[in-house]
């Protein structure tokens, strides 16, 4: 029996929770040239992209959404030196990258603060742990933009 | 002017641990929302009833589903907190403030990893050591010690939750037991024994409701809300009788009053059994018997599956769970069902009246921090 | 028909690290209910504002006064909680489902001894190392990049907000700085310094809201409640402006519209200057300037005690004091007791209309969670 | 100048924070006969008693509160002996005691559980730590009553 036949009393398979803590996502891929990019969602219906993914589009209201390799390169918003912290080490800087076809992350960002930009150009570094790092890119990866 | 529900989903109720709040309340949401024929862009405020969510609960829930801009009130009342949500949500359409309004009930129990519930330790009865399973606990010493009633009268409440729960897909606990078995499982808190506390677990309930305007020109099947009373508790530093709730008597009176319903003519009753003891000394409170009748009401099968009036068809918090902000907005998805005729195996033929009740939170002097009881209408 | 202020108090906000939830607002409420020249019977219904209160806050603090069996409605919304409880209760006022309703806002932020806040770990940037502070100093970071403003013109608000303190015996902090003092305050979210951030501390406060009806028979002086406006936050996945806060400039434009009122006519405004960059932006977004005008407005004294439209007269969370929940309740006394001449040395004036701002709340994908805007005009 | 004579605005005194935490409270008095007593508080206008005592009494709203002596032997309500809690060693036995006057406190109750019986003469046990224990009463106690 199709569970659509059944009443909605009876059918908890419609609206079993979405498992979203726990597993650790995947936020970073690898693209087939080897290279590093951020890991995120796309909505199948209104194309809208998000990262990290998530179980329905904020923008449509749809769960059409399949994983999506998004970008290694972003232009840093802005940012901060954190000095305080009831939960982890401090200082450390965190800024908000935004990636092309409008994706914003919050990410740690590498490099001397003082030398950090708003506006500046900075890439993905690789080797992350549970988020996202970025460090300023080097003068090509600029121009390649 | 009343209001009207005109959708309720809910997950099915257990340990999800790894879903967050969000998590947990959006599929309910997005499926109250689709079963009502509206749109995300009609929901004109939400009212989310939790304990323990922390911070702006209802606005992580509804951003994720690109609800935004519109009024979003996080209520916590214990166990009360989600009915009164519900209870917020009526008033609004009432009073013609809002249109449509989306009421979220939800917790998660599973982030204190077991044993009984933090209270809060400025109360003085709680540094001195009270606990929710104590409190009943007491209740119902006192009601073996006044009533002509034996541990197994106790225990016969669980057993018929049990066996409730056992047809209702979304109850976290879905296994009988004997009047034995019940009184055999481990102390808690003497003389109630774990299977007559309900279990630790999370959940989510969501409803849509709406004005009777947008109600009557949707033409849809729904209830029609004709009671939805919330009240705080009245403190005493003396004499409290522990077997007559004064908060659930005076809150059961005023919803009877203004829906204009006798007690007799409820089809189902979704009431307050975190505990075994609860069902007994609210039959009373809410009028199902005379005090002192409920030992026998019980023994008479009237609040059974079949009955006159079924108790808790869903299973009660005793088994289908009791995320604490989540049970007075499951609760009324529950009754939605048994009054729209979706209730599938566990359904009441031509119920056509129902109360919801939910009350609680330890506090010296009280004897609950909140109640809200509501009274709905099949309505088409 | 519109609600009434009839009377307000708060403590003096500070760490008062041996009062509890009760200890802290019980005597404000019985003096705002002694100054309303009512009686603890005539309060029809209570809403209390928290963040970190625990189960059942309102309760706690209204059984101590004797107050019981009537709708207690604890809300929580982040900074505006104390807000969402005053708009709660002029809603409820305004369509007559209860004529006397008592408001409470109330925290106690010294339970958590020091540091920033805790925010929710659900939340996706709380795990990548948000914090309040440095939301606010990328704001701060870009509003230095994109205007012509400097770290002076950014102290220069904590400048003003703590001469203002002075002169508010309510206030947490009431010692002035220089700019020089303020930008050698030790760093706490780079470039925001510890001079630019509200202090830690415990706060309560208290309002009686009434009909229009029981006003005019009162025939007290009070305030009339122009508009009474919450929103939630719109979520994206994408760009952001963080100087255009689409929530505030959304709440303000309602509450303008509401209430007929221009933002030229403010006498003064009671807005949410949680870190310094806060109330710059806020100038834009409330209209008190054109976007890109804010600093200049700072620098050319009108928002100064003796200017145009006095901004924080109190001090603002910056030199009062920021307990979370209490402050939306706190600006509203504040406002009162300028527009009825009860402000005392700080008084403003001949003051008419006042407007009070707060919102608050990280939650990733959103400006804030929650933003609440009253304006309020002398009555009597 | 009298405080009353500022506007409200300037008097911070009249609302000062009730310090209700903290300090231990002194949970039991001595009678000039040398028993002790549960100490609690009665409302000079209303008469109403309570224990512990509070800053404003809960019957009138009044603040005009002194300390009370009140009583050392009382009836016991109802009692449960809990076998689980997150804070503290279990089993332990927590109920409430009904002292003449209309007065009624949570406390812990010695003796074998088994041997306790609801609406029992119950005598407060002296050496109480921070919060009140009481016993069943003897024979001649109960007479006394
Ligand atoms: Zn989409
Ligand atoms: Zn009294």
């Amino acid at each position: 029996m199709d569970t659509h036949d059944k009443p909605a009393g009876e059918r908890p398979d419609d609206t079993m929770p979405n498992l979203d803590l726990g597993e650790t996502e995947r936020l970073v891929a690898r693209t087939p040239l080897g290279e590093h990019t951020v890991m995120g969602g796309e909505c199948g219906d209104c194309s809208a992209r998000m990262a990290p993914s998530r179980p329905v589009c904020p923008n449509c209201g749809g769960t059409n959404i399949h994983p999506a390799a998004l970008d290694s390169l972003g232009t840093l918003y802005s940012f901060s030196v954190v000095h305080v912290s009831a939960t982890r080490e401090v200082p450390y800087t965190i800024g908000y990258v935004d990636l092309p076809k409008n994706v914003r992350v919050l990410a740690a960002i590498d490099g001397d603060p003082a030398e950090l930009r708003c506006d500046q150009v900075v890439r993905l570094v690789p080797d992350t742990g549970d988020g996202w790092r970025f460090a300023p890119a080097s003068v090509e990866e600029k121009d390649m933009r | 002017m009343s209001a009207y529900i005109l959708s309720g989903a809910m997950i099915p109720m257990g340990k999800h641990t790894n879903a967050s709040y969000a998590g947990l309340a959006v599929p309910p949401v997005r499926r109250a929302i689709r079963e009502s024929g509206l749109s995300r862009a009609d929901i004109g405020a939400v009212y989310c009833g939790h304990a323990f969510g922390g911070m702006l609960t209802g606005q992580r829930i509804v951003k994720d589903l690109g609800i935004g801009g519109v009024p979003v009130v996080n209520i916590d009342n214990a166990c009360s907190g989600g009915a009164s949500a519900v209870q917020a949500a009526c008033q609004a359409v009432e009073a013609g403030i809002v249109d449509v309004a989306l009421v979220i009930g939800v917790d998660k129990l599973t982030q204190f990893g077991g044993g009984t519930l933090p209270l809060v330790t400025e109360d003085w009865e709680v540094r001195q050591g009270m606990v929710m399973p104590a409190l009943y606990a007491m209740r119902a010493r006192r009601y073996l010690h006044e009533r002509d009633a034996t541990p197994a009268d106790l225990a016969a409440v669980a057993v018929k939750a049990r066996r409730h729960g056992m047809t209702n897909p979304f109850a976290q606990i879905r296994k009988a037991a004997t009047v034995e078995e019940v009184l055999a499982s481990r102390v808690i808190c003497d003389p109630l024994t774990l299977f007559q506390c309900c279990p630790t677990g999370d959940g989510a309930a969501a409803l849509v409701v709406v004005s009777e305007g947008r109600f009557r020109r949707l033409g849809k099947s729904g209830l029609r809300v004709r009671a939805s009373v919330l009240h705080s508790g009245t403190a005493t530093t003396g004499f409290r009788d522990m077997l007559r709730p004064e908060i659930t008597y005076h809150s059961a009176a005023e919803a009877y009053e203004v829906a204009e319903v006798d007690p007799k003519d409820l089809d189902l009753v979704e009431l307050h059994d975190a505990f075994t003891i609860a069902e007994l000394v609210y039959y009373e409170a809410l009028g199902l018997c005379k005090p002192g009748h409920s030992a026998a009401l019980l023994r008479s099968g009237a609040t059974s599956q079949g009955g006159r009036t079924v108790v808790n068809p869903s299973g009660g918090l005793l088994a289908k769970g009791h995320p604490v902000g989540c049970s007075g907005v499951a609760q009324v998805v529950e009754a939605f069902w048994h009054l729209t005729d979706q209730a599938g195996a566990r359904q009441i033929p031509n119920a056509r009246l129902a109360l919801t009740h939910v009350t609680g939170g330890g506090i010296s002097g009280l004897d609950h921090g909140a109640c809200t009881v509501h009274i709905f209408e099949r309505a088409s």
